[in-house]
């Protein structure tokens, strides 16, 4: 098993500060997911104007790689539109599930490419994909 | 006792690698592996004497019959039951527990009674009495651990009282590795009219267990924490409640005359054994049991309290280190649970994995506890027999690059 | 198919030897013998992969959890489950029935209500709905079979109303060897209102298995039936069902969050699965269906009833012999019951075991078809795909000279 | 396995009539006993007066065995006092147990010796035993 490809610098800085990690004053949308088996418990909130998500953030604690796949998707989707980031998201999904693997679908998923390594690791598959599960949760109430 | 190199050899598991390196197993909390003896029994079995038990009146239900209630004395001997008709087989320790809760507590627990809980049950232990509690309308209370994780004595008097009616408490902490003193609760207990279910599914491999000496109303443990197979476990009950109670599964074996209305029941053991039973998972107990008492309990626990000593001055080498029970061997046994500051437990996890060793990670079945401690998970090592020093310094080596890893410098 | 010679030397405790002969096994209904496909898998599976599923962040936890979900993916695939979260595991099919009764039976069936039962079913099918009955003031009705041991539709539509809230029924009769056409009977039944509970304990390794054609709301069987290991079973449940339904054993795994007071459930299927699962049972079973699924289901049901036709022409060749159960092959699996007059069943399979064969002698877990049938016991012989025409003869021979052991001249 | 050791004339003439197997017209006490898992079901009376046992019979119906088995003792209990059968008996058991095998106390079993086979056949012995532990439950009564 290779680490470094698990926890590249990149995946560390997101996890261990994230802009995204914060409360937003006024938001269209929140949706609460976790892992209760490892601990992992995020919160994500959405303001979506005119079917655009203008702001994006989220809080909670968990492992390294949720909190860093919550940042990194937070990112990607932030200035998107909600249809957008659902693409984005089944992408995301797909390439962990290893039924995706189309380079250029891949690419859109820019930063958070770096997760691909995770669909080799089952024990921690649940821990990357929780921020996306969750976001697909509170765009259902838009 | 054996040589430890004669103990790892009887053990085909602990001679594999993984990602090309020794395994080194820390994770026999959760499950043990399994000697040789255990799984040549179960094959033996299998290939020799395969048969439904009780049923038969051809040579290998009798042989099936014969090795099946063999297993049950020595599961007898081996706790010091005061007869075999009190040892009832089932898959687990939680279907043990569920026994009891079902068939004592759902008929003898009455509304405002109360149930006493230790504050770091795990769920098998606490999940069954929340429905006997929301059920027939008693109180569930918990006993609180003191700042040294270990259980006071003003807190058992404050908590056990003249309403309880049954206290249900672990021997041992699967999280804080502390032993219970439950000697001495039990007579307490006993003496406000409240019976003992005791959870010794932690400390059945590694101390001597004696239910008289206890004077344990239930005792409750399970096969594959103890190097033996998977799918089964036994509740021990004192006849005088086991008679009294009402069956929980029925069908097949538990019954005495079955009218199309109506039904009457077996005779103990029996009542409480329904359907099937996993002969080949009691054949392989009972070979776990012999292969313990070879080495004898008390070599064991002198061996791993050896390593539990070692493991608690190393990790309290490793920065940043913090450990979530007694600092001490004594009364306690061989599981310890730490956190690493900066580093959730699952990452923790993996970076040790991919130095072959296996740890636990979350909440260990223990939500309450860690609510209690204030950790949303930690981190987890648990020795057996077969463990040794150099793999606790390849793990306290491994725990020292932890934090890099995760980069928070060295 | 694998030819018979083939098939039989993958089965160990078929070379055996008891009292000297070639041992003859005949109780195949009770319990299986196992082929090394499946041994093997198990061993494999504790030398290799063993720890607790679901719980690791380590690399023996991956692969144990990886095994069991397949092994419950191959068990969806087998029995043709919409998803394998439909699909439970329990340590038998006593359990998986006792969990319906326990979970679906003590919350949804009210005052007043039916169960309906076939008179032919087993004690596991039975005493569970004796209990649902007597707590919740439900009403318990037959179905009873006619003289040519089959289930007449009148019948049918004479006991499952509007009143019926539940069927439970066996898809083949452990005694009789019928087989009921369920199809019909839950389409009825559901027409009705009532779900149908369907025991296929004996059916499964008999007949192809289709939960979804069939429609039922429960199916329910045995590992150690089909092949596989003892101590392990499946509950097959309807999605809708199951969600509806309060979990049923409590602890480890089943949960979500649990609080000092209160808890919330995993989803399915560990919803119902509390505790540290079977997982080398679960693995066992997944060779079991690969072994069977080898030669296919097809095959296996054209040579048993080959097996069995001939066997009935046989027995009724043998003077004071009585069959319980249709005398043509048809619409009937392989376990044959009968009688041989003035000789008690007992005595009779102790005769033959004399001879190195293994029948079963009793009630059958089926005491009140015994007494609907008028025979305080039975003897029966059922058939494996392993058996043989000339273990038959070898039977027939033994039983022919039974009487004159007992004494009746020849 | 040696059938004719199990099966002797001796035990197939008491299986199949035994003057035994009838009705008291009146009796001291009666007992039921019975091995559901095979269907043994038998009822042994006793016309106990001043301590002996004056008469002694046994219904019910079950395998050659443990018809045999109640019939023998039957014969061997009958014109014995209470004390005398309940001795008889435990000889009985003890030798079905294996723990007495003395030969002068075995032989106080007189026919029922023919059982000494069935200790070695556990699937047995609850048939030959049946008899005398409900002979024993019924004396308890006296
Ligand atoms: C028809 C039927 N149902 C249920 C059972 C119970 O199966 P188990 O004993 O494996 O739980 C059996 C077998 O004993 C059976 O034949
Ligand atoms: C203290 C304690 N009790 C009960 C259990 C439940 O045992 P099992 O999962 O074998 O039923 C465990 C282990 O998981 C345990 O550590």
């Amino acid at each position: 098993m290779d680490l470094s490809a698990l926890y590249t610098e990149l995946i560390l800085e997101h996890s261990q500060k994230s802009e995204h990690k914060r409360q937003l004053k006024t938001s269209t949308c929140s949706e609460r997911g976790h892992n209760p088996s490892c601990g992992d418990d995020i919160t994500i909130e959405l303001l979506v104007e005119d079917g655009k998500i203008v702001d994006a953030a989220f809080t909670g604690s968990g492992c390294a790689i949720s909190q860093a796949s919550t940042s990194m998707m937070i990112d990607l989707i932030k200035g998107r539109s909600a249809e957008e980031a659902q693409t984005l998201a089944n992408i995301f999904l797909g390439m962990i599930k290893r039924e995706i693997s189309s380079e250029a679908e891949l690419e859109l998923l820019e930063e958070a490419i770096a997760f691909q390594n995770v669909s080799n690791m089952p024990a921690r598959v649940k821990c990357a994909v929780l921020a996306w599960h969750t976001l697909t949760e509170a765009m259902k109430e838009l | 006792m054996l040589s430890l190199d004669a103990i790892r050899a009887q053990f085909p598991a602990l001679t594999q690698k993984v990602y090309g390196k020794p395994l080194i197993y820390l994770d026999n909390a959760a499950t043990t592996q399994t000697p040789i003896d255990v799984l040549v029994a179960c094959r033996e079995y299998k290939e020799k004497s395969n048969a439904n038990p009780h049923r038969g009146a051809h040579y290998l239900g009798v042989q099936a019959t014969t090795l099946y209630e063999n297993a049950r004395n020595k599961v007898a001997k081996f706790i010091n039951a005061a007869s075999s008709q009190e040892v009832i087989f089932t898959k687990n320790a939680t279907e043990a527990l569920n026994l009891v809760a079902y068939s004592y507590g759902m008929s003898k627990i009455s509304q405002d009674e109360e149930i006493v809980l230790c504050i770091s049950e795990h769920h098998s232990n606490l999940v069954p009495w929340q429905m006997v509690a929301k059920a027939k309308g008693a109180k569930l209370r918990y006993l609180y651990l003191a700042d040294d994780y270990t259980l006071s004595w003003s807190e058992v008097e404050k908590v056990i009282t003249e309403k309880t009616a049954l206290v249900a408490i672990a021997q041992m902490s699967n999280v804080l590795g502390t032993v219970y003193p439950l000697k001495d609760v039990i007579s307490y207990a006993h003496e406000k009219g409240a019976v003992v279910v005791v959870d010794g599914a932690q400390s059945v491999p590694h101390l001597q267990t004696d239910v008289q000496a206890l004077d344990a109303d239930f005792f409750a443990f399970s096969g594959h924490k103890m190097y033996g197979p998977m799918g089964i476990g036994v509740l021990y009950g004192k006849r005088e409640h086991l008679e009294a109670m009402p069956p929980f599964l029925r069908g097949g074996e538990m019954v005495e005359y079955v009218e199309e209305q109506v039904t009457t029941f077996n005779e103990l053991p029996y009542k409480f054994e329904a359907g099937t039973p996993n002969v080949e998972g009691a054949v392989g107990l009972a070979a776990a049991i012999d292969f313990l008492e070879k080495i004898s309990l008390e070599d064991v626990k002198a061996y791993e309290d050896g390593l539990t000593s070692y493991a608690l001055g190393k990790l309290q080498e490793v920065p940043y280190l913090k450990i979530y029970g007694a600092l001490d061997a004594k009364g306690r046994g061989p599981v310890i649970s730490f956190s690493l500051e900066g580093c959730h437990p699952h990452d923790v996890a993996t970076i040790v994995d991919s130095d072959g060793i296996a740890l636990r990670a979350g909440h260990h079945c223990a939500q309450p506890l860690m609510r209690y401690l204030g950790a949303p998970a930690t981190s987890r090592i648990s020795f057996a027999l077969y463990n040794t020093k150099d793999e606790i310094d390849a793990c306290v080596a491994s725990l020292k690059g932890v934090r890099r890893w995760l980069g928070h410098g060295s």
